[in-house]
């Protein structure tokens, strides 16, 4: 299916570490207001794929486009994009307000003061807000790396394994404020290992197997049907 | 986006965390006097006046408080992975450097702060008007070494044991400088015509100029892949 | 306010009052040096600082001594009082520390022409001086209460084992200082007077040592109990 | 459970990891020349002969090196928190300080091995019997060093400052064994009656024997908890 | 209900870091062959709880038992336990076999290539088991962190959110490993934020909350009618 004016593009996306081709071949496009699950087994890829569209690694074949710009060569674009990484990207020795601060300022965000405190509050950090981070708990280590991660509302979002550590509670709010950019229309691809975490917003189904898209479609409307395919397509 | 403002923010944000905890610059300037110190204990008091040593204990010991200095600047990056975290920001890579240089000279600086008088003291260095001078040469050293060490670090830190790598990548570059520096001392202890140290001063000059260029340049090449 | 803070507190202004008695002390040994004592023939009015100097540098070297043994304690009784007994001491040593180092090149100016010699006994008060600071760089940068506390008595342990060996180092490492004149088993060579001002003197400074570290203790106590209570 | 075999494991472990790529390996070494390198350029060629700050140089620079080499020992129990995986084993505390020990302990050895020809060639020190004689005084200092950076560096990596931290804490233990062999090297090197050098050795020799039973104590305190 | 032999015994377990009590006098007591849920929310203190029970921290106030020991103070009893933490506990440099094969040296396993080759290959990871680890992927982490864990078959299995990042192939195994240690009578204490996970082989449910038990029952029959109790008990 064609999609108008896409939010990510990827071509041919090739990338090699040493020996492992962690990607071989990617194409992948997709459209604002999608929400989009990426599937697949560990070491399929998946990490990879985002950190590329990301720009922090290159490609070695292929090119990727956010909104139009590769990330890597064009840094000046990069606001227009927030990925929530395995790893947190915050200082040990600050306070959460004080990170969200630092990346307020690095985007450039003017007045940033109230907004901070939305973003704390979004991620129920507000009473840990002046804590230093060091010896936060996994989830609430997640939940910051959240806030960061989205401070600067940015019209594509990619989440790897967002939901890993966070408590029910967080879990349900990120959920909402999936939806709340979906609805925005905002691009949102999101790496998961149980769809069951977001199947209900989400728009299509990817998944990638040994670095090539195995799987593009529509999401599907039957959760347990779906997972059995998924299972029958890893066990090939 | 202007370049100035993420680079305050990222000195700022080095300083800051710094001075949260002052270790690090106890530590550093502990070091540079125990270094002082060591030499002072393996020379042959009976052949060798304290007199004779001074000049080049005195670099060799800001050389290498600098190069611990400059660990630390990166490796505060590595936990959690910073470092992606500012290069996903708009903020122009000139800016990490600028923000990350300027970190490092001010906390070498203050090392050298402490650490120089101490010199002075030990060695029984003639307090005079010269000292200045020396000061001022100190600075011109911290200059290169913070520009050439702000690129290194930032490599090494995406290595495992930056903190072993750095000094192998950048003592060679150190060598230059601190044998100037030495040569202008030497000379200015010697009160020698202020001719002959000029010399001196104008290669320091030289180096830094350089290797600030050269570093702005690399250094995105460094930090993107 | 929980029972233990208000020993915390009681402790503080008991040693309050001993450092102000230690206070009065050092004037009384002012007064006793500049008004009872002959001036020195050789050093003038320098050889004043012989009231301070000496008794500075020997109560650093009970304020060390001390985190020593309180650290070995540590390590097999496992009270953490001892532990803020070795910060106390510490944090006090050093202040005798930097009093003598400071002192000391002061002295030496006039007496031999030179802020600073290798002497022994300069040296080594730099050493343990360096050492402790080294102890305290490794306390602020813990942030458990518990891994700080053993480890700095590790540190601490070690570093007593080490001053018999800094000694060795700094006296085997020539020395152009006065030999030490009141330790000598002969008779003193010093004119009574001012042997009677160098002992007080030294009662002086421990009276002050006691009531500094005290002070200190308390604080420190203090600030770990309201640590606890805060949670 | 037997302290020799988790303790084998151990050394051979850090060793094969250290053997893979031999980052710290090469680090140290060139590191160690570096050091001897700088003096000879940071001296007054005319009025410090090099002769004369052969022995200081020499040890200044092993010990750093040494610093640089112990600094490694810890880090590569940080990532992935590897030190918890060998705590919730059986194996006594005491076979993990021996086997961290000996690990340092090859290492440094290696790194001396490589830097000590090399004092010998730059210096142009008389080769003779008597350098057999100072490689087993270096053995001697190495021996003494690793047994209290072991213990020191298991400290330091639990700070986010180890690099910073360990030679501030190792240094001023590192100071009269440096003393130590300095003035045995001086006496040896100006060919003195073996009884003047025979002192010196005792004395390190007493230095090793102290520390490393006061190491094996306390390593157990550090590591747990 | 008075259990017999306990495996673990928690008893008035305090523990704070600073400023923060991350327990606040935790009770609790699990027999052999029982398989506990621990839920809570983030900073509830399931971490804490789980390294006072290995030995890793001491506790403030009170004491914890392992079939008997208290690990901190006794070693070598420490082979009874097995703690999968956030953290994986390997080197990058090695190879997942050469870190298995440190691990059985420490645990003094005798004839160990067998064993191990075993263990690779429940995590499904033989066919990169002579790869360095540096530069593994998540799930290829945590597959490893699984087998380094329960290398040694502990009687006692301490399992912090093991599921995370596991592909869902890689989850079913773990399962079925459970399933079987379980059978073979081995106490299984597992923290997680999703019950589903585990809700089937669970015997027992406890919910920590701010560093206290709040709730320790059989497992009840209805998920979805637990789950809204939770929810409820968090509210609270
Ligand atoms: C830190 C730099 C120091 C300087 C510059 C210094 C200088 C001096 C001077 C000038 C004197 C007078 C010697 C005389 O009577 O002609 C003196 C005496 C003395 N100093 Fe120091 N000192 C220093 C450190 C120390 C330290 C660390 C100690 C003790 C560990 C110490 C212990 C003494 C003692 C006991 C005396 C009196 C015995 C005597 O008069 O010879 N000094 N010092
Ligand atoms: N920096 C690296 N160095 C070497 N190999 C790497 C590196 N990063 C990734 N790889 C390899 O590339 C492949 C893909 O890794 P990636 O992290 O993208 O997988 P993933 O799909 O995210 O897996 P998971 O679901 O476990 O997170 C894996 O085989 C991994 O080992
Ligand atoms: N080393 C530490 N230093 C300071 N505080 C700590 C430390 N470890 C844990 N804490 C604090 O103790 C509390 C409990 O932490 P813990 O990791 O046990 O929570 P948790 O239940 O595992 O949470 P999560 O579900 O997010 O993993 C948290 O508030 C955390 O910030
Ligand atoms: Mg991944
Ligand atoms: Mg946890």
């Amino acid at each position: 299916m064609p999609i108008p004016e896409p939010a990510i593009i990827a071509r041919g996306v090739h990338r090699r570490f040493g020996a492992v081709a962690a990607l071989a071949g990617v194409d992948f496009e997709m459209a604002p207001n999608e929400v989009v699950l990426l599937l697949g087994p560990n070491g399929a890829g998946k990490t990879t794929l985002l950190r590329c569209l990301a720009g922090l690694i290159r490609p070695t074949h292929g090119s990727v486009r956010v909104l139009g710009h590769d990330l890597a060569r064009n840094p000046s674009a990069r606001g227009a994009l927030g990925l929530l990484s395995h790893h947190a990207q915050v200082y040990d020795d600050l306070t959460p307000r004080e990170n969200l601060q630092f990346a307020a300022a690095l985007h450039g965000i003017t007045a940033p003061e109230a907004h901070i405190t939305r973003a704390l509050a979004a991620v129920a950090l507000t009473d840990r807000a002046d804590q230093p981070v060091r010896g936060f708990s996994r989830g609430l280590l997640q939940r910051l790396a959240i806030a960061r991660a989205t401070l600067h509302d940015p019209p594509v979002l990619l989440l790897d394994e967002p939901f890993t550590g966070l408590d029910s509670p967080a879990a349900d709010a990120l959920r909402t404020r999936i939806a709340h950019e979906r609805a925005a229309g905002r691009a949102i691809l999101c790496v998961t290992h149980d769809p069951r975490e977001l199947w209900d917003l989400a728009t299509r189904v990817v998944v990638l197997v040994a670095g090539q898209v195995r799987l593009d479609v529509a999401r599907p409307a039957n959760l347990d049907a779906f997972r059995d395919d998924y299972a029958r397509l890893l066990a090939a | 986006m202007s370049v100035l403002r993420p680079a305050l923010a990222i000195a700022v944000k080095d300083l800051r965390i710094e001075w949260r905890h002052r270790t690090a610059l106890l530590t550093a300037t502990v070091f540079a006097v125990l270094v002082l110190l060591i030499f002072v204990f393996s020379r042959d008091a009976g052949s060798v006046s304290l007199a004779t040593i001074a000049p080049s204990v005195l670099w060799v010991a800001l050389a290498l408080a600098s190069l611990v200095a400059l660990n630390r600047a990166f490796l505060l990056e590595r936990e959690h992975s910073a470092l992606d975290g500012i290069l996903l920001t708009p903020a122009p890579r000139a800016a990490l450097f600028w923000g990350k240089w300027l970190a490092n000279l001010v906390f070498v600086l203050v090392v050298q702060a402490v650490a120089f008088p101490l010199w002075v003291l030990f060695f029984n260095v003639p307090a005079s008007a010269a000292l200045v001078l020396l000061a001022g040469v100190a600075v011109l050293t911290a200059i290169g070494f913070t520009a050439v060490g702000t690129v290194f670090s930032a490599m090494a830190v995406r290595t495992r044991f930056a903190e072993l790598l750095l000094p192998v990548l950048l003592l060679p570059f150190m060598i230059p400088p601190v044998f100037f520096a030495t040569q202008f001392t030497v000379r200015l202890l010697s009160d020698r015509p202020a001719g002959e140290l000029w010399g001196w001063i104008r290669l320091l000059l030289l180096y830094d100029v350089v290797f600030l260029m050269v570093a702005t340049l690399l250094f995105p090449v460094v930090v993107d892949e | 306010m929980t029972p233990d803070v208000a020993a915390a507190n009681r402790r503080i202004r008991r040693g309050l009052v001993i450092t102000a008695i230690g206070l009065v002390g050092l004037a009384a040994l002012y007064v006793l040096a500049l008004e009872y004592t002959p001036t020195e023939r050789f050093q003038g009015l320098a050889q004043k600082i012989y009231y301070v100097h000496p008794p500075g540098a020997y109560a650093m070297q009970l304020a060390f001594t001390v985190v020593g043994i309180v650290s070995a304690l540590y390590l097999w009784l496992r009270d953490e009082r001892l532990d803020h007994v070795a910060e106390a001491s510490a944090e006090v040593g050093l202040v005798f520390a930097v009093l003598t180092l400071v002192t000391g090149p002061i002295w030496g100016k006039p007496v031999w022409g030179a802020w600073w010699t290798w002497d022994s006994r300069l040296t080594f008060t730099l050493i343990e001086f360096l050492l402790f600071a080294g102890y305290f760089a490794l306390r602020s940068a813990m942030h458990d209460r518990f891994d700080r506390a053993r480890y700095s008595a590790v540190v601490g342990t070690m570093a007593l084992l080490l001053v018999p060996f800094n000694h060795l180092t700094v006296y085997l490492y020539n020395t152009t200082h006065p030999k030490p004149i009141v330790m000598q088993t002969s008779k003193p060579a010093l004119p009574d007077e001012m042997l009677g001002t160098f002992l007080v003197g030294l009662a002086v400074f421990t009276v002050l040592y006691v009531g500094f570290v005290m002070t200190r203790y308390g604080i420190g106590v203090r600030r770990a109990m309201q640590e606890a209570a805060h949670a």
